[in-house]
């Protein structure tokens, strides 16, 4: 097991300086820098554009940046925001937990919902209520995430006003709570952006859960289970739900880049104040910096993501069990 | 006569690795030290249990497995040491036909080119001539003309594995590889084949090698038979001496399982203990002595590794317990003997003659 | 009478007859066409020239009418006339990048899957790094430093970093291939494995990649829509689904059909494209019937 | 006579396909005597193990029995029967062992759990007791060391103890009657012997009967001691085991016989039914056999034959039975040679 995991993480590590190297690239490939576009100001001179270049190392050869960039990303450090003139790290450091009490209030909601609709759906098989909840997964899941997020804010923030607008927190009264009502506060702004990101996410665990499950309970030990004289409820609750959640898991690997790529948008028009809304912030400066710290974290996401699911299913799985 | 085929110490070994750099830590010895001759018009087949390593010794002579070490002579021509371009025009002269009609035909290829590809490949025919030829081949495996334009899931398995033969057939070879043709079958299809295979073989004097579990299919197609067990031939004979005069314990075993059509028989069965060992840790010494039966089994049988020897003329079996052998009895003192050999050959035998005195067919 | 009686499996098991029956099939593909059409006929059908601002001040961000029936923007501009153009670039945008992505995806996973020993695992290496990099954010950062680079290297580049699924799809069915015996069979007959490649493993992989691609369509739809809202993807005054509801998107409560109209065009051609994605998997593969 | 343990009369099971209604059950009938085994035989695509599904009521939709069938079991109708009583009846007083034993066990639970699972489903006592009664039972089909290969999972286990895992299942509750579908096709030879000198064992130790169900008339001759021959969803003869072999009276019979390879016998040629079963959805009208029989003639395509009764307790659904003399000329040479007949 640790053998295992030592592999995956020393090849998780080995992906992240590629991803590093080639988004190190891509930018600094660019034409022009993020000075060059703040022309629009007069009394920001050629000059004054120099010195601050100077002062991020962007006069430097290409190569020579690189080096000092890989050196620094090994050493843990990111570098320095331009736009927020703070270190990438910090920036990071505290919108990160609110991302992923986002995520994770999303991921449970969404494997929830979807497990549940799957089993209702394999339950009724071929029924209506079968084809209605595919109907509503398939479209769910077509929905653009920054649209649906639009919609549901201005359905129940503004024209139904039951929750918030839009942060973590109330901006004016949240540090004047009691300890309860601060609770009670952060629950209601999470709802929202919270069940969209549920909402679009439930349809692609819905969808592989219903197919998982019609395989397991086509499968022979289900006709030998009813051949023991086993209920159908029982059937489907214990004996095919323990195989179908097999293959749900491997789906956490994929779904974290969905979940990561929702969040974004979510967090934006929710003004969550999360990773999402800070990369969106960076776009317009073009802080360099931060753009590609937020790729390396997403790919760190995803490694985890996806040796996360790797443990879990050799864990649940004992024909893979023997061989951690 | 020179042999068609001759295989010497055939030896096929998968690695089993782990780790990132795929460290071998363990091999399964699929063939180990396999040979034997087969002539020109011959049917030698190979039988055993699943895992064996039958169907690895068949895939390995041509080359689809490559073999780990050893030796494979076709026509005097050593077929092991062939570069690529000579390896494909050889194999025109050595064919093969599959167990799973579905598996083994292109499911996005008419019957017609599929047929055609052997030709096309070995430029021996193009245009009419290579389609009048599709259609004789068809005709002589019994299937109509014009289901050329076909594709195969339009066919039954029978229907399929024809077309298999007509495959091979079409490159015109002088020897095929018949992997499990049969086993896929049901009886009535199944007989249909068989009989197919050896007109096809008196037609065109055409050697086979017949790999199959099924005993009495077996018996019904070879003039010899090897018997395989983990990897090993414990016994190599003319197909009515091994059936009459089973000699290894482990195919008296075998033969004696087989269910028997006919329920005036009274059986006598050999039951064997257990499970066969896996291939990736054989017992030492005899490879079956951990199930064996023969009453003078014994220490020396775990440390001694028995040669295929000749118990008869022309019956060949791997046991230093059955005479003659040349494992002297010092030698087998020496590794701990203490029970000298005894010919052994219990109610197998008399079991099969019985039943093929007494009862000589309904219909025959 | 011989053993060519008949022929035991009912045509009507078939790959086509089966896409034909599917009800929703059929609605998804006349959707499809129904979208589509008058995207691409846009300067035939459209009321109005999608860039006009006839009256920036008398007519922003009028409610639908006749006259403009789905309203007009804060620009004046007509929605349903930008919604029609936007339309035939989102889609056009769309099929050229799956088309680059499925080709890329394809011939990578062919040559992962095929390749044997070392080779066949550093492409395989590769592959698991690139499919490790959330796409969205490296688009992000790439078009944010790329702001200027003109439309058809938008495109490409959706293109380059779409195919690492497709290619891993593509790998895996060529791995299985290898292994069945009708690929062995043409082994035996001595087949170059140039000729194994292109005559026994090739036309086997369409089936997936043609499902890929549909449902590949519907997706980069929704990620050009998505970086267009962000202000990275298409860019004004040209049209394009994404960027019509970011026109609309502060106004969401007030003018809700500038953003409106918009979002459900998209959603409307994207569900199509995974109705008709999924059906085709479900006929073509009966075994797997689950979207990727 | 005694009333009979089981007694199947006319079962048909149709399957309502996109592609028309395949009648792979129709109308057979027959009955299974206290500790008796009853042998099915016949190629795929005839019923057999349709039957033994509907038996236990075990067909899935689109597939239904079909009404005016019956299945009299200890004075109930199975096909009437609630659900709730007919589970009360599964794996409690009929039970079943399958082909496959990989796939037929859960793959995610162990094996002891499942055996057990059928004793805290019929049983009274607590879930320990299940345990360790499961621990007997595997036991008793010759598992060595039961207490630890009930905690393994199906994947450790050999082809044949997998299948001594569903013996043992299937005898948990001491059923009357075992149906055995084809319990011996996915093992090797001499694990099938080990596995069919078991079942016969117990069957002498527990009194049960038992409905088997194969292909291999090698098995049906040694267990068996009264077979049906089936074809095309129909039973086309029955006899007592003896009876069947020294007397075939259908040409299928018949044929499938002289088509074996015997181990025991020598053949120049294989005889060969020529021709493939035609689906279920269609089959031939009048006799179903005939377009592969060697002696069909014109009222084998216009009449169906009943069941002839043609000696005592030997059935055969043919018209030979009533002119025989017609056997003397087969207008198909017994044994086909090859392009003869194209």
């Amino acid at each position: 097991m640790a053998a295992f995991l030592a592999r995956r993480i020393a090849q998780g590590l080995a992906v992240v300086m590629l991803v590093a190297t080639t988004v190190f690239f891509l930018i600094h490939a660019a034409p022009g820098d993020p000075f060059s576009a703040s022309m629009e100001n007069p009394g920001i001179t050629e000059g004054v554009r120099a010195a601050w270049r100077h002062t991020y190392g962007l006069d430097q050869p290409i190569g020579e940046q690189y080096v000092h960039y890989v050196a620094s990303v090994a050493r843990g450090d990111l570098g320095f925001s331009f736009s927020l003139q703070r270190p990438v790290a910090d920036a990071l450091g505290s919108a990160l937990p609110n991302t992923l009490l986002l995520m994770t209030v999303a991921l449970a909601a969404g494997f929830f919902i979807g497990i549940v609709v799957a089993i209702a759906q394999v339950r009724r098989r071929g029924k209506p209520a079968d084809h209605i909840l595919g109907a509503i997964s398939i479209f769910l899941f077509s929905v653009p995430d920054f649209w649906l997020a639009m919609l549901i804010l201005v359905a129940f923030a503004y024209w139904l006003p039951l929750f918030p607008i839009g942060g973590s927190v109330d901006p004016v009264m949240h540090d004047m709570m009691g300890s309860g009502a601060r609770a009670l506060d952060r629950v209601r702004h999470i709802i929202l952006p919270g069940l969209t990101l549920a909402l679009l996410y439930f349809p692609l665990i819905a969808r592989h859960q219903r197919a998982a499950l019609l395989d397991a309970i086509t499968a022979d030990y289900i006709t030998t289970g009813r051949a023991k004289g086993v209920s159908e409820a029982h059937l489907v609750n214990r004996h095919a739900l323990r195989n179908a959640l097999l293959p749900i898991v491997t789906i956490l690997g994929v779904a974290f880049p969905a979940l990561l790529t929702g969040a974004v948008f979510v967090e934006n028009v929710f003004s969550w104040p999360g990773m999402g809304r800070l990369i969106v912030n960076a776009i317009g400066s073009r802080d360099y910096p931060l753009l590609t710290a937020a790729v390396l974290l997403g790919s760190m996401f995803v490694i985890v993501g996806s040796i996360g699911a790797d443990v879990l299913y050799r864990a649940l799985d004992p024909r893979l069990r023997d061989e951690l | 006569m020179e042999p068609l085929l001759s295989v010497k110490n055939l030896r096929k070994s998968f690695p089993i690795t782990k780790g990132v750099f795929g460290r071998k830590v363990g091999e399964v010895r699929a063939v180990h030290d396999v040979s034997f001759d087969i002539a020109r018009g011959e049917t030698l087949s190979l039988v055993g249990e699943s895992g064996c390593g039958k169907t690895t010794t068949g895939r390995a002579i041509l080359r689809l497995i490559e073999p780990t070490s050893g030796e494979v002579h076709f026509e005097g021509k050593d077929v092991l040491a062939m570069g690529a371009g000579e390896m494909r025009a050889l194999r025109r002269e050595m064919q093969i036909i599959f167990q799973d009609p579905v598996s083994s035909l292109n499911p996005r290829m008419t019957v017609g080119t599929a047929i055609r590809e052997g030709l096309t490949i070995h430029k021996i025919a193009e245009g009419a001539d290579a389609d009048a030829r599709v259609r004789q081949l068809l005709d002589e495996v019994g299937l109509r003309a014009e289901y050329a334009t076909r594709y195969p899931h339009e066919f039954s398995g029978g229907q399929r594995q024809r077309i298999g033969i007509a495959r091979a057939l079409a490159v015109e070879p002088k020897f095929i590889v018949c992997d499990e043709p049969v086993s896929a079958l049901d009886v009535s299809v199944q007989a249909q084949v068989i009989n197919l295979l050896r007109d096809l073989q008196r037609e065109r004097g055409l050697t086979y090698l017949f790999i199959a579990h099924d005993l009495s299919v077996v018996k019904h197609m070879s003039d010899r038979v090897a018997v395989m067990y983990l990897g090993k031939i414990v016994e190599l004979a003319n197909a009515e001496d091994l059936y009459r005069d089973p000699t290894m314990p482990y195919t008296q075993a075998l033969l004696s399982a087989v269910p028997i059509a006919d329920p005036t028989v009274e059986k006598k069965r050999i039951l064997l203990e257990g499970d066969v060992p896996s291939p990736a840790a054989p017992p030492p010494g005899c490879v079956f002595n951990p199930r064996c039966h023969h009453p003078a089994k014994d220490a020396a049988c775990t440390v001694l590794n028995p040669p295929l020897e000749e118990k008869a003329p022309s019956h060949f079996a791997a046991c230093i317990k059955q005479p003659p052998t040349a494992i002297s009895w010092d030698e087998q003192v020496k590794a701990g003997g203490t029970k000298p050999p005894e010919s052994y050959f219990p109610v197998v035998e008399q079991l099969t003659r019985q039943a093929a005195d007494s009862n000589p067919g309904a219909l025959a | 009478m011989n053993s060519d009686t008949p022929i035991v499996i009912p045509r009507g098991w078939t790959a086509r007859s089966r896409l034909i029956r599917d009800r929703s099939t059929i609605l998804a593909s006349c959707l499809l066409l129904a979208m589509a059409i008058p995207c691409f006929l846009a300067p035939l059908i459209s009321p109005y020239d999608p860039a006009a601002q006839p009256d920036i001040v008398g007519l922003q961000s009028v409610a639908p009418s006749f006259a403009h029936p789905f309203g007009t923007d804060p620009f004046s501009r007509d929605v349903l006339s930008r919604v029609i153009y936007g339309g035939r670039l989102s889609l056009t945008v769309a099929i050229i990048a799956t088309i680059v992505s499925v080709t890329l995806g394809t011939a990578y996973g062919a040559a992962a899957g095929y390749s044997n020993g070392i080779a066949g695992a550093i492409l395989q290496r590769i592959l698991d790094a690139l499919l490790s990099i959330p796409r969205l954010l490296l688009l992000i950062a790439i078009f944010a430093a790329w702001r200027d680079a003109p439309l058809f290297y938008f495109i490409l580049v959706l293109g380059f970093t779409g195919w690492y699924g497709l290619a891993r799809l593509v790998r895996g069915q060529v791995l299985a291939l290898k292994g069945r015996d009708f690929v062995q069979s043409a082994r035996a007959l001595g087949a170059s494995r140039a000729r194994i490649f292109f005559r026994h493993v090739l036309p086997n992989v369409w089936s997936p990649v043609i499902v890929a691609a549909t449902l590949g369509i519907g997706h980069v739809i929704v990620l050009e829509a998505g970086l267009s809202y962000l202000g990275i993807g298409v860019r004004q005054p040209t049209a394009s689904w994404g960027n019509i509801i970011q026109d609309g998107s502060d106004q969401m409560a007030t003018h809700w059909w500038i953003s409106f109209f918009p979002g459900m065009a998209i959603v409307l051609t994207v569900m199509a494209f995974n109705v008709l994605g999924d059906s085709l998997l479900k006929a073509l593969e009966p075994r797997r019937s689950v979207m990727e | 006579m005694t009333q009979p343990l089981l007694s199947v009369q006319n079962l048909s099971t149709y399957f309502h396909t996109e592609t028309g209604v395949a009648r792979s059950v129709d109308g057979v009938s027959f009955d299974i005597g206290e500790a008796e085994t009853l042998g099915i035989v016949g190629e795929s695509g005839c019923g057999k193990s349709v039957t033994a599904l509907s038996i236990l009521r075990l067909i899935q939709a689109p597939g239904r029995i079909e009404p005016g069938s019956r299945i009299e079991f200890e004075g109930k109708d199975l096909v009437t029967l609630g659900d709730s009583a007919m589970r009360e009846i599964r794996g409690n007083r009929i039970s079943m062992i399958f082909q496959e034993p990989m796939s037929a066990l859960n793959p995610v639970f162990t094996v002891g759990d499942q055996v057990a699972e059928v004793g805290r489903v019929h049983g009274t006592g607590s879930r320990r007791d299940a345990w360790n009664h499961a621990v007997e039972m595997l036991a008793l089909t010759g598992i060595p060391s039961p207490e630890e290969r009930a905690k393994q999972y199906p994947h450790q286990l050999s082809g044949g103890m997998r299948q001594r895992v569903l013996i043992a299942m299937a005898l948990m509750m001491k059923p009357a009657l075992i149906i055995a579908d084809e319990p011996t096709t996915a093992l090797d030879v001499t694990i099938q012997a080990q596995i069919l000198d078991l079942l016969t064992d117990l069957q002498k130790k527990l009194g049960t009967s038992i409905l088997m169900i194969t292909h291999d008339l090698g098995v049906i001759a040694e267990t068996a001691s009264r077979v049906l021959v089936m074809y095309g969803g129909e039973v086309v003869e029955e006899a007592d085991v003896r009876v069947l072999f020294a007397n075939a009276h259908h040409p299928y019979t018949e044929g499938l016989m002289n088509a074996m390879p015997q181990i025991t016998h020598e053949r120049e040629r294989l005889n060969v039914i020529p021709g493939t079963v035609p689906p279920p959805t269609a089959w031939p009208s009048g006799c179903r056999f005939r377009d592969r029989c060697p002696y069909a003639w014109e009222k084998c395509e216009k009449e169906h034959p009943p069941l002839y009764q043609i000696g005592e307790r030997h059935n055969s659904r043919c018209h030979l039975a009533v002119e025989p003399e017609r056997r003397a000329h087969p207008h198909l040479p017994l044994v086909e040679q090859v392009g003869a007949t194209l």
